[in-house]
């Protein structure tokens, strides 16, 4: 197998995690095994993992409430993040967390925020301490494209433009916010033409393509590294679920669902990588089996865990609250 | 041919909705404006069914833009308008407390009189879902503290129905916080239920041992600890407080006054809550009538926890709430 | 005297009122008769008048702090003005305000801001109410350059294209927020270029130039009663003065303010009156009579006030409480 | 040749620069951050000079953005970094209270123990300059109902110069709010005045007939008030409470369990102020050794006017707080 053969299949593998990981977790909630807002990543996946493949240890990563796929692909183990979706004390965030705030500092896996904007100053902030600590670093800061309306986005876009700090702003275009579409939150819906008005490079990329994706990166990452300042990519994607377990979808037709899950991410580097090099016959089942293994671990991983005891409520209020 | 029954079933949701529904049938000058209010049918569902019936121009979708379209509820209230401003819930408001402070509780007397803001904002309150930290906040007691707002909290079926009417008749900015647990209850309602006063605390169960003091999320819980009590031959009277600004003193006064003891319960965090309020107010009115010092019962002074047992254990809850009124028992007085 | 010639009057007579009772005020504040914060428009006249020749009195306005001109412009009479100054019951805000936050509902000046930025969401309100009632009116909203940053000027910007209603956003880039000059606030300086990433139509005029800011502001207010949605002009000018009572410029040269005031809006317009029209020879004389008298007739005026009882202090806390 | 003296003059405002020059000579992580902290010499000339002295890397400027220049120094803490971040004032703080409470308040707590941020805010706060409405507000102790941060009020010189360097050593984050009518105030200090305990309150003045529970801006008028009050024969202790939250609740109930009588003065709107908390803490924890009731003095629920008279009278002052006290000492016990 040549290099780019196993990248490929590295690849393929990180986003058959991300899918079956949440199609699973979709039993487990109706098991009630997981319980609070679930927002899933299915049919983003090339998103996630196509950044991360950009990103060494040292940088950092910001998401939001729809974070399981980016955890996944930043390295955070399967058994920690169902284990804390589990509430139990062996989650990534101790069971306090939930699906919607996943940490692991050890990761400078910065969370898992569940309002709409919130993690872009953060993302600033930590950029700026890696400007001025002179470390060669890039944050990564994921969020929606509804949170373009929100003030801080607006704010931190100028703050990381004006302090030429390293952060990658990646936009999950997937046209709407909740049920809100693009056309009717935003006036100027070209999101990549909205973030080049701040004076940062700005690209809009096909989300449905992880290898472009990780291209667009890849370059990106490189520039920010040598002292380029930010750079935005609105990543055009689509979620193939509801917004989260409670969601009617009043707001779009099955047809257009339809019609983005034939751009499946999955399916579409499976078909390139059989156009371009063949594919083993069996590498999918193999990869699927791995994946299988890997969740069922992860399940049970969780199942075991332990909860909190109820006297540590107040820890870690603050440092000294032990 | 069947005999109409006098009271009819429904939910908090669905008294929500039809209080909105008949404002804004009755008054041209209401509208609805928030996030996913229309398309997507509400977050909780709130609205639901309302697009379809009054157009997009009344039921206005906004982006997620908390400080812009609380401030254009504002601007629009100046302007003539009689908007219900939605904030999904009240852990995004943080994002518009610029605008509700400095603005809409403000510029009526720092002009001396001249600019009314006729502004009714809803939002979703509390805790008990497992959404954690950042999205189970309390905060309409926090809110109480300034000047210029009245604070409604509607815990019944009544309320949920009738507050609205009244709220949107108010000349001064009002904020409803509906609580995120309370939405599915259920219960009958008279199909002519109409507006409440929104000015005054109600007696939800009367007793002569203990005055158990509440509001919102735990006026269930609270009611629910009584009736263990009673079991046990203590008679605890409960106030709905309803109104959390401007605070019914006289009601509670009138029920200490009578039992000369209270427990406050409160899901918000105990520092600085609206529970030391009412225990301050209690202390400086009715000091020599106590027979024991007034209890509070809240939220433990932590970010509320995903983890179900956790959370439980963050909240007040029937148990914790019929042990803290043993506990005012059994101090002498 | 022709009609143009009259108007020319006319509008050097509005500058004129504006630039004496600043320089008044000042005197004032030595004087102890006026305190709190004090910000003066003088240099920045041109604006306020040019753009206020375009409302009528329908229309609505919100301002900043610095919002003497605005008032002045607007028709709030100077005394109501000064004796808010003072503190005044007859002062328009019933001398609750002071110069920060001058209110005159009769004429639907909405003040007197001292949030910066926190006006803009108001007057997107009002010219939502005037759109919903389908009032050809429009709402002129003032603002500096510095709110520019902040993330309500976004959300409003946002919101006003989207929705298509009738605001007219008056950017008063003076080149400084406090001692932060636009460089080291924005990443993209051309503010007129950043307000039409919102599809918003958006011009930059000299506001040195009344007469250009005039037909700016005309132009642009046709357009939004007939239904073209918001407008945006960004406004190039110089505060001649100090941010505020408290300021030791250190920020900027003597150089820089002398250069600027050699373009001072009132003996710029006196220049063109002469070298178009010819200026009768005591044209100026007379309206620097007339505006002193004003002036005068306003001082008196509020020395000459009341002070509310301190029984009213919660008066009007609530509609009720009276 | 002079000898020199153990203390120097200086004024409150100096002492905060003083504290944060040697912050910044102390520790290469610390960096200071805010509006006009660099070329205007900051808003309240606190940080003047400090931009020649430290380069614009350690001083930075930030535009009009306070949601996310706040949010800025919660992420460079989370990076290792030290920031002080100065919010002009506490009016323009609403804007960031989403990164405050949802952040910094929250992530200790919310990833299990991983993220700490070592934040410092600093920011003015208070009445009493004739600013009005929207620029008068005294909001400490309605922040101090956030778990997870730390509340400073210094109200003294010792406390302007020593806070600080304790707040940054704190793992957490930790709010300073500044008193605008403090910075001008002058007296002596040592010249190696050095960091404070930020756990303690402090008895500014020792008596034995009632205890007046203050901080921050209305110190002064307490400690007046308590001159007056010692000329008719009544002696007034007075406690500084220093620190918001956590409140050093021992240190009240230890001074008012000597002199059985409370009055809590403090500068914030009464309904659900700080003082309500105090209150509401003592009855627990001392009520049957009270003598009379814990009374409050606060401002008047009521936006802040601009004319002198009505901001005056809005807000405590020596002789109200001297007539609050009178009034506890007739109530018999
Ligand atoms: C400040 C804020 N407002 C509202 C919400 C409720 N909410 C959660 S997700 C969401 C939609 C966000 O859409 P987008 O940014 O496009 O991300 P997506 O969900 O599509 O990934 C909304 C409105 C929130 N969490 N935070
Ligand atoms: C939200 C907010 N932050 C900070 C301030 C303090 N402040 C008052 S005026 C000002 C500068 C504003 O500059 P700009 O918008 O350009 O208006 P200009 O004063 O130049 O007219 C600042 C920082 C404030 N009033 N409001
Ligand atoms: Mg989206
Ligand atoms: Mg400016």
């Amino acid at each position: 197998m040549t290099h780019d053969e196993a990248h490929d299949l590295h690849l393929l593998h990180e986003m058959l995690r991300i899918r079956r990981f949440e199609e699973r977790c979709v039993e487990l909630y109706s098991a009630t095994k997981i319980r609070g807002f679930l927002h899933l990543y299915i049919g983003e996946e090339a998103v996630a993992v196509g950044v991360m493949q950009a990103l060494g240890p040292e940088d950092a990563v910001v998401a939001t409430y729809r974070e399981h796929g980016h955890a996944l692909a930043r390295g955070v183990p399967a058994r920690s993040i169902m284990a804390e979706m589990f509430g139990k004390v062996e989650g990534c965030s101790h069971g306090r967390g939930g699906s919607m705030h996943l940490f692991d500092a050890s990761r400078r896996f910065y969370g898992g925020n569940a309002i709409v904007g919130g993690g872009l100053p953060v993302a600033v902030g930590l950029a700026l301490a890696d400007a001025m600590q002179q470390r060669p670093r890039a944050t990564a800061c994921f969020f929606g494209e509804g949170a373009v309306a929100e003030g801080e986005f607006h704010e931190s876009m100028n703050l990381a433009a004006l302090w030429n700090l390293p952060v990658l702003f990646c936009c999950e275009n997937n046209l709407y916010a909740m049920g809100t579409a693009l056309t009717r939150s935003e006036s100027e819906t070209d999101i990549a033409l909205k973030a080049a008005s701040f004076e940062m490079p700005a690209w809009s990329v096909d989300g449905m393509d992880v290898g472009a994706v990780e291209r667009a990166a890849g370059r990106a990452v490189d520039a920010i590294r040598s002292g380029g300042g930010p750079h935005f990519l609105e990543l055009r994607t689509y979620r193939f679920r509801a917004h989260s377990m409670y969601d009617p979808e009043l707001y779009r037709t099955k047809d257009e669902v339809e019609l983005w899950k034939e751009r499946d991410p999955i399916e579409a580097l499976i078909g390139e990588i059989r156009d371009r090099q063949g594919f083993e016959p069996n590498a999918r089942d193999d990869l699927e089996a791995l994946v299988v293994a890997e969740i069922d671990d992860a399940v049970a991983f969780a199942e075991s865990g332990t909860e909190e005891p109820v006297a540590d409520l107040t820890r870690f209020v603050t440092s000294r609250s032990t | 041919m069947t005999v109409p029954t006098v009271t009819e079933k429904t939910t908090y949701r669905d008294a929500i909705r039809a209080a909105m529904r008949e404002a804004l049938q009755r008054d041209e000058r209401v509208f609805l404006m928030g996030e996913d209010v229309g398309s997507y049918g509400g977050c909780f569902a709130v609205s639901k069914g309302l697009l379809a019936e009054f157009g997009p121009e009344r039921i206005r979708d906004t982006p997620l833009s908390e400080s812009a379209f609380v401030g254009a509820g504002i601007g629009a209230a100046l302007g003539g308008m009689r908007p219900i401003v939605e904030i999904m819930t009240v852990n995004f408001s943080l994002l518009a407390l610029d605008q509700i402070m400095n603005n809409a509780a403000t510029l009526l007397h720092m002009s001396g009189g001249q600019l009314n803001v006729p502004l009714v904002i809803r939002m979703t309150t509390g805790a008990g879902r497992q959404l954690a930290a950042q999205h189970s906040h309390s905060l309409e007691g926090w809110f109480a503290h300034i000047p210029g707002l009245r604070i409604l909290v509607p815990a019944t079926l009544e309320d949920a129905r009738g507050m609205l009417w009244p709220a949107l008749e108010d000349p001064d900015p009002v904020l409803i916080f509906e609580h995120g647990t309370l939405y599915n209850t259920s219960g009958t309602l008279a199909p002519d239920s109409g507006a409440v006063d929104i000015d005054r605390a109600a007696v939800r169960r009367a007793g002569s041992d203990v005055s158990v003091i509440t509001y919102g999320g735990t006026l269930t819980k609270s009611l629910e600890a009584a009736e263990i009590l009673a079991t046990e031959g203590v008679e605890v009277e409960v106030i709905d407080l309803r109104t959390l600004r401007p605070l019914d003193t006289n009601a509670i006064l009138e029920s200490v006054g009578r039992t000369r003891r209270a427990v406050v319960v409160d899901e918000g965090w105990r520092s600085g809550g609206i529970s030391a309020e009412i225990s301050a107010r209690i202390t400086e009115r009715a000091f020599y009538e106590l027979d024991a010092p007034v209890s509070r019962l809240c939220t433990a002074e932590a970010p509320i926890p995903y983890a179900k047992h956790l959370e439980d254990a963050a909240l007040p809850q029937v148990e914790t709430i019929a042990a803290a009124v043993r506990e005012v028992l059994r101090a002498d007085g």
